[in-house]
């Protein structure tokens, strides 16, 4: 095969047909997906609002209120209702603080803005020290597949998380104790304890602030 | 070759990961825990088997100077549509977990290499067989690895754990060094299998290794 | 030239050993009843055989003639019969042609040179062909024909002649006591050198631990125009491009011999053997050995005939009080080991050394540990622990990129290695190999 | 300003490297580093490459498919877009330099399927922050950096490994085996610098 | 001859017993398991040191590392049928050197899990003494620290007296805020840390022990000390409150015990003089900014590392010229 | 179905282009490769042996497709290899003969005189220091010199003793220049029948040295009888390899100091003096 047999106009409508082809059929593959792939983020967001609203039989992730903390973080507000009486709020918040990168926290509030549940919902912490404060991981051992399997219904403890429960947000952070008696601190990953604890704090703290426009919902 | 032979050459005569050494990003990226790395072996093997079907079915009519572009386009397709239903059905963590690796698997050289070296060459029945028992090979040596760093980090497979006992996790093994280095171990095992079949049968041995030519990427792009 | 010696970088300091036979006179080895002299003791080309089995010799008698340019000729080392010519275990292990001749007892001078008593006003080309016939090579080891370092090429020029009495070795002392006893002879063989090289005046290098030879030959220097440079004891001072910097400051580049730089090196030893080739007209046929070691009886050193057997030079010395580990011809550093009592004294041997078992290297080589002591240690200033890693994988091309052609075989290296890793000898198959693939190409 | 650009060029050389903590580029870094010499030829053609497609294709991203909402062909464009840089590059080069050519020429086929520069670009378009997604600027800078330390990290394995070769290794490890592990070990040295950005 | 006949007989040499080999046939008498004795005595005073803040716990850990790296050694060379080579000393010097990066509350698994890192990892998969390029022992405390972040980085508090098992944590100077640390305690060692990282006194005293039989290169420590005192002072006087006094900062956290025992590893540093010199002020300014910026409060492991790493190119790019070479390349003789 | 328009164009035109520029630079660089080196190539045994003299298997293929070199250069392949390659590339091939590498000397420690050596333990390197320390300067040093050559493994030392495997043995003959007494040769693989000795010495003075030599009594020439199965070298016998004996010839001679011997024999260890 000689350079000359080489016909550049053919080279280039091959290639150009072909690369039409594959983006017309990715242009329909896109379209028929995204449905899809909304529902699954949805189905994400709602995984996590489940877990921290008692529960509800709207669409919290429909419903959301955008309010300011007092450091500036926007806090997105879901709000839970059941037979359209509001039962509860989610706040979430993506707070920068975090040993390496950032963090979204989502609080579970109760109406009258005390902490119900904290969890975690992204973060990028060390494995094995800052994901200690973050992960609600179930760990299943070997002994419950033997055992058989009746799930442990509900959220996985977490000690850190955990703390803040009933709380409620004052007007200073929450000081970081470390093996104390209050333990919402671990030792080696207080950065993440208090990117956390900031967290909670500025979302607590909106919430309270903000009562009462919450309690109207997002309508 | 027979049509088995096709199949089973992949799974662990011509495997990929650990006699071809090709693939090694995402074999080394996504294997901190076998969960991942079954559905990286999985992904991959759908764009194998996709990309292997429609090389081999235009085979005849790719102008040989544009195939490897030609190749290139057909498996980035694929591989987008695998991007794009894993993110609308798989679990988010699992998608989470193999994050940019699945756009990658455009440039694994093991999905370029079988289009060139078989697919091309090869009817679609024969080209399918041969992606299948690539992939599986690929499904399988991921895993393997996956499990063996999720063991030796924490004691559990498949987020199972098997030693109760075990509480600190060990992060080296899940860590980037940690990928390197169980890889590692794994050619020293296979070569140590090489070392005893050549001593049996008396023929000469050579390590598992990696060079330009393993992925015959520099003779496909011709000039 | 007055001027301090310069250091050059390196070098070891050995436990230098050379009590056990300093203050040992040379003595005059007795008449054998017969004497093996080998036919190839020099550098080049074997001379030709001029004698047959049967015939009758004088002392100094022509055995064999020059073969070439670079070849000499070879004397008989005293009056008798051609008994045989046959193989004799060469220095190298193996075996050699050498003459045999039974000594007729008689000792008996045959027809030598002319005595050549006014050198000062004879023509350079006359002492160079005396020098020539009288079959001179270097004896300060190589064993390099001595006329042709005097006969430098066309373009090529000469301007300092260096005699080489530092004795660098440990246990030698042939050298130093020369210098002690025939100071004269030394002097006036480094004269008849300058002036066959055309010069004027040369420099007697010694080193500092032998004050008594630099202070007998200051003495007598003066007389002929010659210089005495005292030098730093540092092994291996005498290697003739460590000693032509500590005097000149000059370098000889690698590959390049010290004529391109101006200089002539030459031994002591060969200085005397010159004299007495002009001033007695008397072939080279003897030299002076020291005989030493920790085992042996009586070190001491002596005035051997060429052909004398290792065996009866022992004897001599009332042999041996336990025995050696190894048997050298030449000092501890570069000697060549022998496994026979059969080699014999050349021209270049000079020194016959038993080492004892408790100081002989006997270790198997370890993985090198990258102390860098060697590097440290090198005069040469190459990396011999790398370059001993590319011989050990045969990477000679590798090796030579490192420079191992430069290496002079000094064995410091090998001297301080604490993984007693076989350094020297990786780099003489290192440097074998690459003239062989050298010479492939051409 | 000056300041992230500092943390970019950091994070993407040490924190960040491209082969030993994101995995990107693993082949090349195997397959070519066996000598020195061919690890310093390889890098200079990602280096140069790497920063030419993450222009070109921030470009591209930014002026193309974002605004036309054309997100899903990000992979295929993008490796399309590689492909053909590579093959102007190489025209380019042997008509502008036939020395630099010679010294990378034989690798650009290479680079063509080499995860470590499509991955730079997906990067660069999917997850990076926003000052290196938003401006090409940004974008090249980044691709630049990334290459360096790919480059980085591949001379001094390479370095290693022809020290390897002198080595006595256990058969079984004789090899990439060795290689791998030894890789590991840099892995761990660079993670030092974890937290420097 | 007859005058030989009347003399007593003489014995002569056994040519059959006589040994060829090349030249030199005489050695200085040094050799490997010399030197790594020596060091495991210059490790001496800092053991010592060890033992007087840590008590038992100290000396249990350093037990468990020397045992487990002798026979971690010693178990390899049977499976791979190579000669034993625990006698040359570098196995227990691992295992010494291995101790004192660890704290006195390391428990037991951490330091055989860190004797097999050092050992298989760090040096016998590269065909063992002499081949590994990179530090066994600082390959098994990088190990450690990468998998156990947490375990790795609570340190024992020390408190004079032998008799003592528990232990309680603290943190290391380099950890607490500047102004908090003694200059007293840490010279003396009275301090928080690993085991190597306590008495400044006693390692310096190891160092000087080692410069003094000649094993080290004087380079690398003096340019590994100078740089990160010069960075650390600058630091310093740029911000007081945050970083230590550069005093401080070259007492601390295991820097002398790296730069005396550690970076002078001749088997994975340069082999030259100025090879060491390069690798010394590597070390000092990666230890300086991992400590000033980084993550982990300590960089000298991370820095030597690093510098391993570099050590061939290093190696390199200080290979003085040969003897005669210049003269050669000016042309003067052709 | 907008966006898929211009998706479908957009990349279309970027596709266009690609294959244009492939087009161009095909032109601009048009180098002709020959598939054939690569069909070839895949023939080969690809033990890169150098036994064929190119620097491995793919340039003896690149050799072979321009014609400077033919398959039966390669000793590896059998020679039905040697006709497949022959066939693919459409040539003739030749018959050739396999030939097996044959050390010349047996040797072994106990049979000969040496001298203890304490140094590198390679042939190549121990020569330089007393010629290899053995009592013959002709003898087989037994480090292993031509066994580290050898990429088939064919070559085993015993007893300080280089022994082929002749069933082993390829014929690449690497092993031939590695070792420094050039004691190996390459003899035909049909010829059973080597006299193991390379000393030209006289026999009085191979027999001071070895018990094994070869000191040219010549009963292995009588008992051959008329025919010339065994040529005279000086004090030297050696195979005929033109002509050569069959394996009686061995026992029929009686060869005083086992000197002949029958390869296949001596590589199972069968002589005297050699143990397993
Ligand atoms: C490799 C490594 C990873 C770390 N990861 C985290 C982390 O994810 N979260 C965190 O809060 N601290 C982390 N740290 C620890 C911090 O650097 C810092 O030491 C710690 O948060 C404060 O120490 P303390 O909790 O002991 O007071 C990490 C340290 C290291 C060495
Ligand atoms: C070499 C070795 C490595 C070990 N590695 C770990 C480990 O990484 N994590 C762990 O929790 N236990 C590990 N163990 C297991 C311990 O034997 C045991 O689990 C531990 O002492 C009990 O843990 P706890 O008392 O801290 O819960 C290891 C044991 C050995 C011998
Ligand atoms: C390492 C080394 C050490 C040497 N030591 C001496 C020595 O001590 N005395 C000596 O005369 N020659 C010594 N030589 C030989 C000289 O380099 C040089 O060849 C000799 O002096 C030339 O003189 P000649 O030809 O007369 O022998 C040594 C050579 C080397 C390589
Ligand atoms: C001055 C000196 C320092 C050493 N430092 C170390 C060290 O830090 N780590 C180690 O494992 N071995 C050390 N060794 C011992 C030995 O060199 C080491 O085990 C080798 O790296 C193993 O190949 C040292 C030896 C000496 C002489
Ligand atoms: S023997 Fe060679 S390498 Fe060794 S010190 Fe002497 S000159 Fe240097
Ligand atoms: S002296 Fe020996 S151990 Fe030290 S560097 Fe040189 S060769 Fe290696
Ligand atoms: S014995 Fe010699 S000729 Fe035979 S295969 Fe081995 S190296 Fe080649
Ligand atoms: S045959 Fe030659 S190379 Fe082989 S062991 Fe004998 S001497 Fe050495
Ligand atoms: S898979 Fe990443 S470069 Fe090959």
């Amino acid at each position: 095969m000689g350079a000359q047999e080489i016909n550049i106009p053919k080279l280039g409508l091959f290639l150009g047909v072909l690369a039409a082809l594959a983006a017309g059929l990715l242009s329909f593959i896109s379209t028929s997906t995204a449905s899809a792939i909304k529902l699954n983020l949805q189905a994400k967001t709602n995984r996590a609002l489940g877990q921290v609203l008692p529960e509800f039989d709207n669409t919290p992730g429909e419903e959301i209120i955008t309010l300011r903390s007092d450091l500036g973080w926007p806090v997105k507000f879901y709000i839970g209702r059941k037979s359209g009486e509001i039962i509860g709020y989610a706040g979430e918040v993506i707070t920068p603080e975090g040993f390496s990168g950032d963090i979204t926290v989502m609080v579970g509030l109760e109406l009258d803005g005390s902490v119900r549940t904290v969890i975690v919902t992204a973060n990028t912490e060390t494995p094995g020290l800052g994901t200690a404060i973050t992960d609600r991981k179930v760990q299943k051992t070997i002994m419950d597949l033997i055992k058989g399997g009746e799930q442990v219904a509900g959220l996985a403890p977490n000690t850190y998380l955990d703390w803040y429960a009933d709380k409620k947000a004052g007007s200073d952070r929450w000081n970081i104790v470390k093996e104390g008696s209050a333990v919402n601190g671990k030792t080696g990953a207080t950065i993440t304890s208090r990117a956390v604890g900031g967290a909670v704090h500025a979302i607590g703290k909106t919430c309270l602030a903000n009562l009462i426009q919450l309690s109207k919902g997002a309508e | 070759m027979s049509a088995t032979k096709e199949f089973t050459k992949g799974l662990w005569k011509d495997n990929s990961v650990l006699v071809l050494l090709l693939g090694m990003c995402p074999t080394l990226a996504v294997t901190s825990s076998a969960t991942n790395g079954l559905g990286m072996g999985v992904a991959t093997m759908c764009v194998l088997m996709g990309s292997n079907i429609v090389v081999s079915f235009i085979r005849s009519i790719v102008p040989k100077k544009i195939r490897i572009p030609v190749y290139i386009v057909i498996i980035a397709t694929f591989v987008t549509i695998v991007d794009l239903l894993m993110q609308a059905y798989a679990p988010t963590a699992l998608y989470d977990a193999l994050g940019i690796f699945i756009p990658l698997i455009v440039v694994n050289c093991i999905v370029l290499g079988r289009a060139e070296a078989f697919a091309s060459k090869n009817g679609v029945g024969k080209s399918i067989l041969d992606g299948l028992g690539m992939g599986l090979g690929f499904t399988f040596a991921l895993v393997a690895l996956g499990g063996t760093r999720e063991f030796l980090a924490s004691g559990s497979l498949f987020e199972v754990k098997l030693i109760p006992g075990w509480t600190t996790d060990f992060m080296l093994m899940t860590s980037a060094p940690g990928a390197f280095i169980i890889l590692g171990l794994f050619l020293a095992g296979m070569n140590a299998l090489n070392i005893r079949k050549a001593k049996r049968e008396r023929t000469s041995y050579k390590p598992a290794g990696l060079d330009c030519n393993s992925c015959n990427i520099c003779d496909m792009t011709e000039k | 030239m007055s001027e301090k010696p310069r250091k050059f970088k390196g070098g070891v300091h050995p436990n230098d050993s050379k009590a056990l036979s300093a203050l040992k006179p040379i003595q005059d080895a007795p008449l054998l009843e017969s004497y093996k002299v080998i036919m190839h003791q020099n550098i080049g080309a074997p001379p030709e055989l001029v004698v047959k089995k049967g015939d009758e010799v004088k002392k100094g008698d022509l055995l064999a003639k020059a073969s070439g340019f670079v070849s000499v000729p070879l004397h008989a080392p005293t009056s008798g019969t051609i008994k045989m010519i046959d193989k004799c275990p060469g220095p190298t292990g193996i075996s050699i042609p050498s003459i045999e001749i039974t000594a007729d007892g008689e000792d008996e001078w045959g027809d030598t040179f002319e005595v050549i008593r006014d050198w000062k006003n004879t023509g350079s080309e006359q002492l160079k062909q005396r020098v020539w016939d009288a079959g001179i090579v270097g004896m300060g080891g190589a064993g390099f024909p001595a006329h042709v370092k005097l006969s430098p090429p066309e373009g090529k020029t000469v301007d300092t002649l260096i005699i080489n009495g530092a004795e660098c070795e440990p246990y030698l002392t042939a050298d130093h006591r020369l210098m002690l006893e025939q100071g004269e002879d030394v002097v006036q063989g480094t004269a008849i050198l300058a002036r066959a090289l055309g010069l004027k005046s040369a420099v007697i290098g010694i080193e500092e631990n032998k004050p008594d030879a630099i202070a007998a030959l200051q003495e007598i220097a003066a007389n002929y125009g010659v210089e005495v440079q005292p030098l730093p004891v540092n092994y291996p001072q005498g290697a003739e491009r460590q000693l032509i910097y500590a005097i000149t400051g000059r370098e000889v580049p690698i590959g390049k011999l010290p004529m391109d730089v101006h200089c002539v090196v030459q031994n002591v030893a060969t200085a005397v053997a010159v004299a007495d080739a002009v001033v007695k007209g008397r072939p080279s046929i003897e030299r002076v050995t020291t005989v030493t070691g920790k085992s042996v009886v009586e070190p001491g050193n002596w005035r051997f005939r060429l052909g004398t057997p290792v065996s009866k030079a022992l004897e001599l010395v009332g042999g041996v009080s336990e025995q050696p580990a190894k048997l050298l011809l030449g000092g501890p550093m570069m000697g060549i080991a022998q496994s026979s009592l059969d080699v014999t004294v050349m021209k270049n041997t000079s020194g016959i050394l038993l080492i004892a078992k408790d100081e002989a290297s006997l270790y198997t080589s370890e993985p090198c540990i990258r102390c860098g002591r060697c590097v440290e240690c090198c005069p040469m200033n190459i990396l011999p622990a790398t370059i001993s890693q590319a011989v050990e994988n045969k990477r000679f091309d590798w090796a030579e990129d490192l420079n191992v052609l430069a290496c002079i075989e000094c064995g410091s290296c090998s001297y301080v290695c604490p993984s007693h890793r076989p350094l020297n000898q990786h780099f003489k198959r290192a440097k074998i190999e690459i003239q062989a693939q050298l010479r492939k190409k051409k | 300003m000056l300041n992230e650009f500092l943390m970019i060029t950091v994070g993407a050389i040490l924190v960040n490297n491209f082969v030993l903590s994101k995995f990107l580029g693993v082949c090349p870094f195997l397959g070519v580093s066996k000598k020195l010499d061919t690890a310093l030829g390889m890098s200079g053609a990602v280096v140069f490459v790497m920063t030419l497609a993450s222009l070109v294709s921030s470009l591209i991203n930014s002026f193309l498919l974002v605004p036309m909402k054309l997100e899903f062909l990000q992979t295929l464009v993008f490796i399309v877009v590689i492909a053909s840089l590579v093959q102007l590059v190489e025209i380019m080069l042997q008509k502008l330099s036939a020395k630099l050519y010679d010294s990378l020429g034989i690798f650009l086929p290479l680079i063509t399927t080499n995860c470590a520069v499509l991955g730079c670009v997906v990067l660069n378009a999917k997850s990076a922050p926003e000052s290196i997604q938003s401006t090409w600027y940004g974008a090249t800078i980044y691709g630049f950096c990334s290459a360096l330390g790919f480059a980085l990290a591949l001379i001094l394995f390479s370095s290693l490994r022809e020290k390897l070769d002198l080595a006595n290794v256990p058969k079984a490890f004789e090899g990439t085996a060795i290689s791998l592990v030894t890789a590991g070990i840099l892995a761990m040295a660079f993670m030092g610098f974890s937290g420097l950005v | 001859m007859s005058e030989t006949d009347s003399k007593p007989i003489i014995q002569m040499p056994d040519p059959a017993k006589l040994v060829v080999s090349n030249s030199p046939h005489i050695r200085s008498g040094e050799n490997i398991s010399k030197i790594m004795f020596i060091v495991v005595g210059a490790m001496l005073p800092a053991c010592i040191a060890a033992v007087l803040f840590f008590g038992l716990a100290a000396i249990k850990v350093l037990l468990f590392c020397v045992v487990s790296c002798v026979l971690i050694e010693e178990g390899w060379n049977k499976l791979v049928k190579r000669r034993p080579t625990w006698k040359d000393g570098s196995a227990i010097l691992t295992g010494i050197l291995l101790g004192m990066n660890l704290n006195a509350g390391a428990p037991w698994w951490i330091c055989i899990l860190g004797g097999f890192l050092a050992i298989i990892l760090g040096k016998q998969l590269y065909g063992g003494l002499g081949s590994n390029p990179f530090n066994p022992v600082l390959v098994a405390r990088v190990g450690l620290l990468i998998g156990f972040p947490e375990l790795m980085t609570t340190w024992d508090k020390p408190a004079l007296g032998i008799m003592k098992i528990d232990v309680l944590t603290t943190a290391t100077p380099l950890g607490l805020a500047p102004g908090e640390t003694f200059v007293k305690d840490v010279l003396l060692g009275n301090t928080g840390g690993c085991l190597g990282e306590t008495s400044a006194i006693a390692l310096v005293a190891g160092g000087i022990i080692l410069l003094a039989f000649k094993l080290i290169k004087w380079q690398v420590p003096v340019a590994f000390l100078g740089s990160v005192f010069v960075i650390t002072g600058i630091a310093h006087v740029i911000s007081p409150e945050t970083v230590h006094s550069p005093f401080i900062h070259v007492c601390t956290g295991g820097l002398l015990l790296g730069a005396f025992f550690m970076a002078t590893d001749m088997v994975t540093s340069p082999m030259t003089r100025k090879g060491a010199l390069i690798f010394g002020l590597g070390c000092g300014v990666i230890t300086s900014v991992i400590r000033l910026w980084g993550t982990y409060p300590e960089g000298v492991s991370f820095a030597i590392l690093f510098m391993n790493a570099l050590t061939p190119l290093i190696d390199r790019v200080s290979i003085s010229k040969p003897f005669g070479y210049t003269v050669l390349e000016k042309g003067g003789a052709v | 179905m907008s966006i898929a328009l211009i998706a479908i164009i957009s990349v279309g035109v970027l596709g266009g282009f690609l294959g244009v520029i492939i087009g161009i630079v095909a032109k601009v660089f048009a180098v002709e490769v020959d598939e054939r080196i690569e069909g070839v190539n895949d023939l080969l045994p690809g033990a890169n042996c150098g036994g064929c003299g190119f620097a491995g298997c793919t340039d003896f293929a690149k050799g072979m497709v321009a014609e400077s070199a033919t398959p039966d250069q390669c000793p590896v392949c059998s020679s039905e290899d040697v006709k497949n390659i022959a066939d693919y590339l459409g040539i003739v091939a030749e018959e050739k003969e396999k030939k097996v590498a044959v050390v010349r000397c047996v040797g072994d420690a106990k049979n000969t005189v040496r001298s203890l050596y304490n140094g590198v333990r390679d042939c190549r390197s121990a020569v330089l220091v007393a010629s290899g320390a053995k009592g013959c300067d002709y003898g087989c040093l037994g480090f292993g010199s031509c066994a580290d050559a050898c990429p088939f493994g064919a070559i085993e030392i015993r007893d300080a003793l280089a022994v082929v495997h002749p069933d082993l043995c390829v014929g690449c003959e690497n092993c031939v220049a590695a070792c420094p007494k050039d004691l190996i040769i390459m003899a035909p693989a049909s010829a059973d029948v080597h006299v193991y000795c390379n000393s030209p010495e006289k026999g009085a003075a191979k027999r001071k040295v070895c018990k094994t030599a070869c000191i040219a009594c010549r009963k292995c020439v009588k008992a051959s009888g008329e025919e010339d199965h065994m040529l005279v070298d000086g004090f030297l016998i050696r195979t005929n390899y033109e002509n050569p004996p069959a394996a009686e010839l061995v026992e029929a001679s009686a060869c005083p100091t086992t000197a002949l011997r029958q390869a296949s024999k001596q590589a199972a260890g069968a002589y005297e003096g050699v143990s397993e």
